[in-house]
C-alpha cells in the first residue's frame, strides 16, 4: 500500500530529518510509529501524504510514485487518505459541522448524503451534541477529535494520525485507540504517530522507532 | 455534467456569501471600483457631448467663397456645380446678398449704419462646411476655388478649427491616459481585494489542498468574486455618470442648450452599457486570475 | 519620552517594513490612491486654468455704450465721469470711430465693403467689462445708461455670460461631487487595506494583547501605515497630474495660448502641494483610524 | 496571589465550563490542574489571565479584582504573567527569535537587552540552535518549547501554562517539569494544567482535579 525505499528528507536549513529510511505498509496494516520529539515522525507521515517531497529515494502510494506522479492526479490520491495533524488545522470560521464536512464537498458529494456521514463520524468521537458549535468553543481534546472526525468522514482506504491522542486523557485515548482498532478491523490501512505507544498496545499493532530520522525498531508485518 | 454545474453553484453562492459577509469592507471596495470606473465614463460622456457639439459648430471648418460683384446666375451655377463633385465638402449653402444685409442689420449696433449706406455693398456668397476633421482637404479647395471665375476670394477659418481639433485631440488623450490608469486601477483593485482574501483564507485553502482539493476547485470562487466585484462597481458607476448627468444638465441650464441642441445631454445608452459591463466584469475575473495564479504558487507543492 | 520616542520609532519602522514586505501588493494600493487623488487634483488644475481664461474673456459681461452721432468731446467726458464712479465696473475704454472702422475692416470680407462706404458711419463707443460674476449689476447699469444724456443706445451680452457663468458654476459642482467621492474613496482605501492588514494579523495582535500589549500599542503601526500610503498617494497624485498638464499642453499646441496668454498652462504651486499632502496624510491617518477602532473591538475583552 | 472565588464561567452555547469554583493559589506555590478532556482547566487558566471574563463570582490577580480593574490597567498585569496555549499560538510568519522576543518587545526593553534574554530562554528549552529558524520548520515539541521559552524570557512572578507537555516525550516533559521546578526554587508561582499529572509527581506540587466544570480534589497549600 504505502512504500518508502531509500528515504532521506534534507531540510533547507541542513537538518536531516529521516535518513535512508526504508518501510513499507501492507495493505490492511496498523503501524505505531514511535520516537523523541524531533524523531521524524510528523515527516514520515507528511511523504506518505506527499505533503513533503523526498530528497532522496522514493515514495509509493497505492502503486503511484509521489515524485513523478502528474499534480492533477494528486488531489485524486489524497481523496483516498484520512489526515489527522499535529496542529489540527480546523477552520475557525466555520462550525464543527462544516469543518468535518469538508472532505466531502471538495469530493463533490451531493447534500443529503454529507448531512448523514457527517454525523456519523461525529458519533464515532462522541461529540454529536456539538455539531452547531465553533471550533474554538471546543477544549484541545474536543478539537482533536474533530480533527479525527474530519478524517474518517469519507471513509478513506488509509489514515495517516499524527499524534491523534497527544491532548487527551487516558480515558478518551482509550476511546480513540478502540475507534482505530475497528477501522482496522474493518481493513483500513492505519499510520499512527504517538508518544505514548502504551495505550495502543496490542498484538495486531507493529511498532516502527525512529531515533534522530533513522528507523531503530520495526515490528514485524501483520496484516 | 450536473456535478460540474452543482460545483460551479456552490463556489458562486461562496463568492456572494463572501461578499456579504463582509458588508461594510464589500461595500467600500465596491464603491471604490465604482468610483474608478465612474471617471473614464464620465469623461466618455462628456468627449460625446462635446463632439456632439463641435460637431454641429467649430470642429468643421468654414470656408467662405465671396461672389464677385458682377456673378450672375450662370456663374453661381457654374460654382455650385463645382462644389457638388467635390469630396472635402461637408455641405454648401448659398447666402443671398439680401439675406447678409439682414444678417448685418441683426448684428450688434449696425441697424442705423446699414440703413444709412442706402445700398447693399455685401456680395453674395458660398458657405461651405467641411467634413471633421478635414482641415486640410479645406485648405486645398481654398486655394483652388480662388482661381475658379466668379469667385472674388476664398476665406478660411483655419485656425480656429484647428485650435478646436487640438483641444478636442488633447481631450481624447486625456481620456485614453484615464481609461488606462483606471482600468490598471481596477485591476489592481480586484488584485488587491483577492490576494487579501486569499491570505485571509490561508488556513481553509492549505487544508483544501491537504485533503484533495484540485486547483480548479479553489480558484473557482475567486474568480466569481473578482467578476461579481466588477460588475457591480460598473453598475455602481454606471448610476454615478447618469446622476451626474442629470444633474449637470439641471445646472447648466439654458447653457445646456448651447451644447445639445434641445438642451439634453447624451448619456450612455444600451450599447455603452453593455461595453461597460463587459470590460469591468473582465477586468475583475482578470485581476482576480492574476491574483489567484500569482498568490496559489505559494502553497506548491503541498 | 526617549521610549516613547523609540516605541514610535519602532512602529514606524513596522509601517515601512509592512509596505515593502508586499512590494507588489503595496504598490498596486498606492497607485489606486495615487490615481483616486490625481482626478480631483488634474480637476482642481484645468478649473484654474479655465476660470484664468474666463476671467479674462467671457465670464466678465461686457457692456456696450454707443454714443449719439452728434456727442462731442464734453459729453464724452460726462458719460466717463458717469462710468468711473460705478460700482458694477471692472474696467472700461474708449473706442473712437476711426478705431471702430479699422477693426471692421479687419473683419472677415468686410474690407470691400468698408472702402465703398466712403465714409465712416460707426459711431464713437464705451466698452464696460464688468466684474467678474457681476452680471446683474451690469444690467442694472444697462437701463441706467440707456438713460444718460448722449447714450445712443446700451447694448449688454448677458445671455452669453451667463452661460459662461452657469458652465463654470458647472465645472464646480463637479469638482466637488468629484473631490468628495474621491476623498471617500481614499478613506474606503485605507479603511480596508488596514482592515486587511489586521484581518491578515489577527494573530500578532490576539497574541500582542494577551501578553500585555496596549491598544496604542498595536494601533501606532496602523495609523502610521495609513498615514504613509496617504502621502505616498499624494506623490505620486503629484507626479501624475503635472506630467499630464505638460502633455495636454504640448498637444494643445497653439490652442494652449488660447487658454493661457503665455502658452504655459498653470501648475501646482507650493501652496497647493502642501495642501494636498496635508490633506491626504489625514485622510489617510482618518480611515485607518477608523478601521483601527472599528475592528479592535473584535479583540475585546481578550 | 490568584484568588477564584464562587466562580461560574456559563458559555453562551448553555455550557458551564467551570461551577462554583473557590480555588486560591499562593504567592510561589505549583498548582497543577488535572481532570478529564472538557473538565474546564483551561477555562481556569484562561479566567486567571483575564482571557474570560467570569460570568459569575470574582477572579483577583495580585490583589486586583479583574472584574473591575480598568481596561487601561490589563496590559500592565499581564506582563506579569507568562502564559502557555494548549494551541501554541506562535507567530508562523516571524522567526523563533522575534517569537520569543515578543514579550519584551511589548514590554519596550531596549534592543541590547533583548537578544540576551532571548538566548537564554532558548537555552534553557534546549533550542538555542534554532533561534533564526521558523516555526513551521519545528516538530510539534519543538513549537511547545519555543511557547514555553516565550512566557518566561520577561521573568513573570506567575507561569500559568497549558498542557504544555502534551506534544513531548516522556524524557522532554521531565526537562520541562526540571525546569518548571526550578522557576519554582526561585519563587515564581506555577498554575500548570496536565492530564498526565505523574510526570510532575512531587511533595512540593499541589495538584487540583476538576471534573465537568466541578472542583473534586484540592491538595493543600504549600508555598
Ligand atoms: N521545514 C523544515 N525545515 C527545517 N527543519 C525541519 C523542517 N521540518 C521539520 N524539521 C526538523 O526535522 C526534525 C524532525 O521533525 P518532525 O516534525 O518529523 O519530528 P517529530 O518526530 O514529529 O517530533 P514531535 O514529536 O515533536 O512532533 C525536527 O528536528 C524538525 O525541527
Ligand atoms: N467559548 C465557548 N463556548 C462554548 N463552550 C465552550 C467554550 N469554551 C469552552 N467551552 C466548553 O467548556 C468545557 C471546558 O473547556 P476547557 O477548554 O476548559 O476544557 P479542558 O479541561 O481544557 O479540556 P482539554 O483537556 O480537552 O483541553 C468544554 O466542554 C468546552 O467545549
Ligand atoms: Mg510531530
Ligand atoms: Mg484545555
Amino acid at each position: 500500500m504505502i512504500t518508502l525505499s531509500g528515504v532521506t528528507k534534507r531540510h533547507p536549513g541542513g537538518q536531516e530529518a529521516v535518513r535512508r529510511l526504508d518501510l513499507s505498509v501492507a495493505r490492511g496494516e496498523f503501524v505505531l510509529l514511535t520516537g523523541h520529539s524531533g524523531a521524524g515522525k510528523s515527516t514520515v507521515l507528511k511523504l506518505m501524504a506527499g505533503i513533503e517531497r523526498p530528497t532522496e529515494g522514493t515514495v509509493t502510494v497505492s502503486g503511484q510514485d509521489l515524485g513523478t506522479i502528474r499534480s492533477g492526479a494528486l488531489p485524486y490520491l489524497r481523496r483516498n487518505l484520512g489526515l489527522v495533524f499535529q496542529d489540527h488545522k480546523l477552520l475557525l470560521d466555520r462550525s464543527v459541522f462544516d469543518n468535518v464536512a469538508l472532505p466531502l464537498r471538495i469530493a463533490g458529494f451531493p447534500g443529503a448524503d454529507i448531512g448523514k456521514r457527517v454525523r456519523a463520524a461525529l458519533d464515532r468521537v462522541g461529540l454529536l451534541d456539538r455539531e452547531r458549535g465553533d471550533p474554538v468553543t471546543l477544549s484541545g481534546g474536543e478539537q482533536q477529535r474533530v480533527c479525527i472526525a474530519r478524517a474518517i468522514v469519507h471513509r478513506p482506504a488509509v489514515v495517516l494520525a499524527d499524534e491523534p491522542t497527544a491532548n487527551l486523557d487516558e480515558a478518551y485515548a482509550l476511546e480513540i485507540v478502540g475507534l482505530f482498532r475497528r477501522l482496522h478491523e474493518v481493513g483500513v490501512t492505519l499510520v499512527v504517530s504517538t508518544h505514548s505507544p502504551t495505550a495502543f498496545g496490542d498484538a495486531r499493532v507493529r511498532e516502527v522507532a525512529l531515533r534522530q530520522g533513522i528507523l531503530v525498531r520495526s515490528g514485524e508485518a501483520r496484516a | 455534467m450536473s456535478r460540474l454545474l452543482r460545483e460551479h453553484g456552490l463556489a458562486f453562492q461562496d463568492a456572494l456569501r463572501r461578499l456579504g459577509g463582509q458588508f461594510v469592507a464589500a461595500f467600500l471596495n465596491l464603491l471604490v471600483i465604482g468610483i474608478a470606473l465612474s471617471l473614464p465614463l464620465a469623461m466618455y460622456v462628456v468627449l460625446g457631448n462635446v463632439s456632439d457639439f463641435s460637431r454641429q459648430a467649430a470642429a468643421e471648418p468654414q470656408l467662405t467663397l465671396f461672389l464677385r460683384p458682377d456673378a450672375d446666375a450662370t456663374v453661381a451655377r457654374n460654382i455650385e456645380s463645382r462644389l457638388k463633385g467635390h469630396a472635402a465638402i461637408g455641405r454648401y449653402q448659398f447666402v443671398a446678398k439680401a439675406v447678409a444685409l439682414e444678417d448685418l442689420k441683426k448684428a450688434a449696433g449696425l441697424s442705423g449704419i446699414v440703413e444709412e449706406l442706402g445700398r447693399n455693398p455685401l456680395p453674395d456668397a458660398y458657405v461651405v462646411t467641411g467634413r471633421p476633421d478635414g482641415a486640410e482637404a479645406l485648405e486645398a479647395l481654398r486655394s483652388e476655388a480662388a482661381t475658379w471665375p466668379g469667385v472674388d476670394h476664398a476665406q478660411l477659418d483655419t485656425l480656429w478649427a484647428r485650435q478646436v481639433e487640438a483641444v478636442i485631440r488633447g481631450g481624447r488623450t486625456v481620456v485614453v491616459i484615464l481609461g488606462s490608469l483606471l482600468g490598471v486601477a481596477l485591476v489592481a483593485i480586484t488584485f488587491n481585494t483577492i490576494r487579501l482574501q486569499i491570505l485571509g483564507r490561508r488556513e481553509e485553502i492549505e487544508v483544501s489542498k491537504l485533503i484533495g482539493a484540485t486547483n480548479a476547485f479553489i480558484r473557482r470562487p475567486f474568480l466569481y468574486l473578482g467578476t461579481l466585484q466588477g460588475l457591480i462597481g460598473a453598475c455602481i458607476a454606471w448610476g454615478l455618470v447618469m446622476f451626474a448627468v442629470g444633474v449637470l444638465e439641471r445646472e447648466l441650464g439654458v447653457a445646456a442648450s448651447l451644447i445639445a441642441q434641445d438642451g439634453v445631454l447624451r448619456r450612455l445608452d444600451i450599447r455603452d452599457t453593455i461595453a461597460l459591463a463587459v470590460l469591468a466584469g473582465g477586468l475583475g475575473w482578470f485581476g482576480a486570475w492574476l491574483s489567484v495564479t500569482l498568490h496559489l504558487r505559494r502553497f506548491e507543492p503541498v
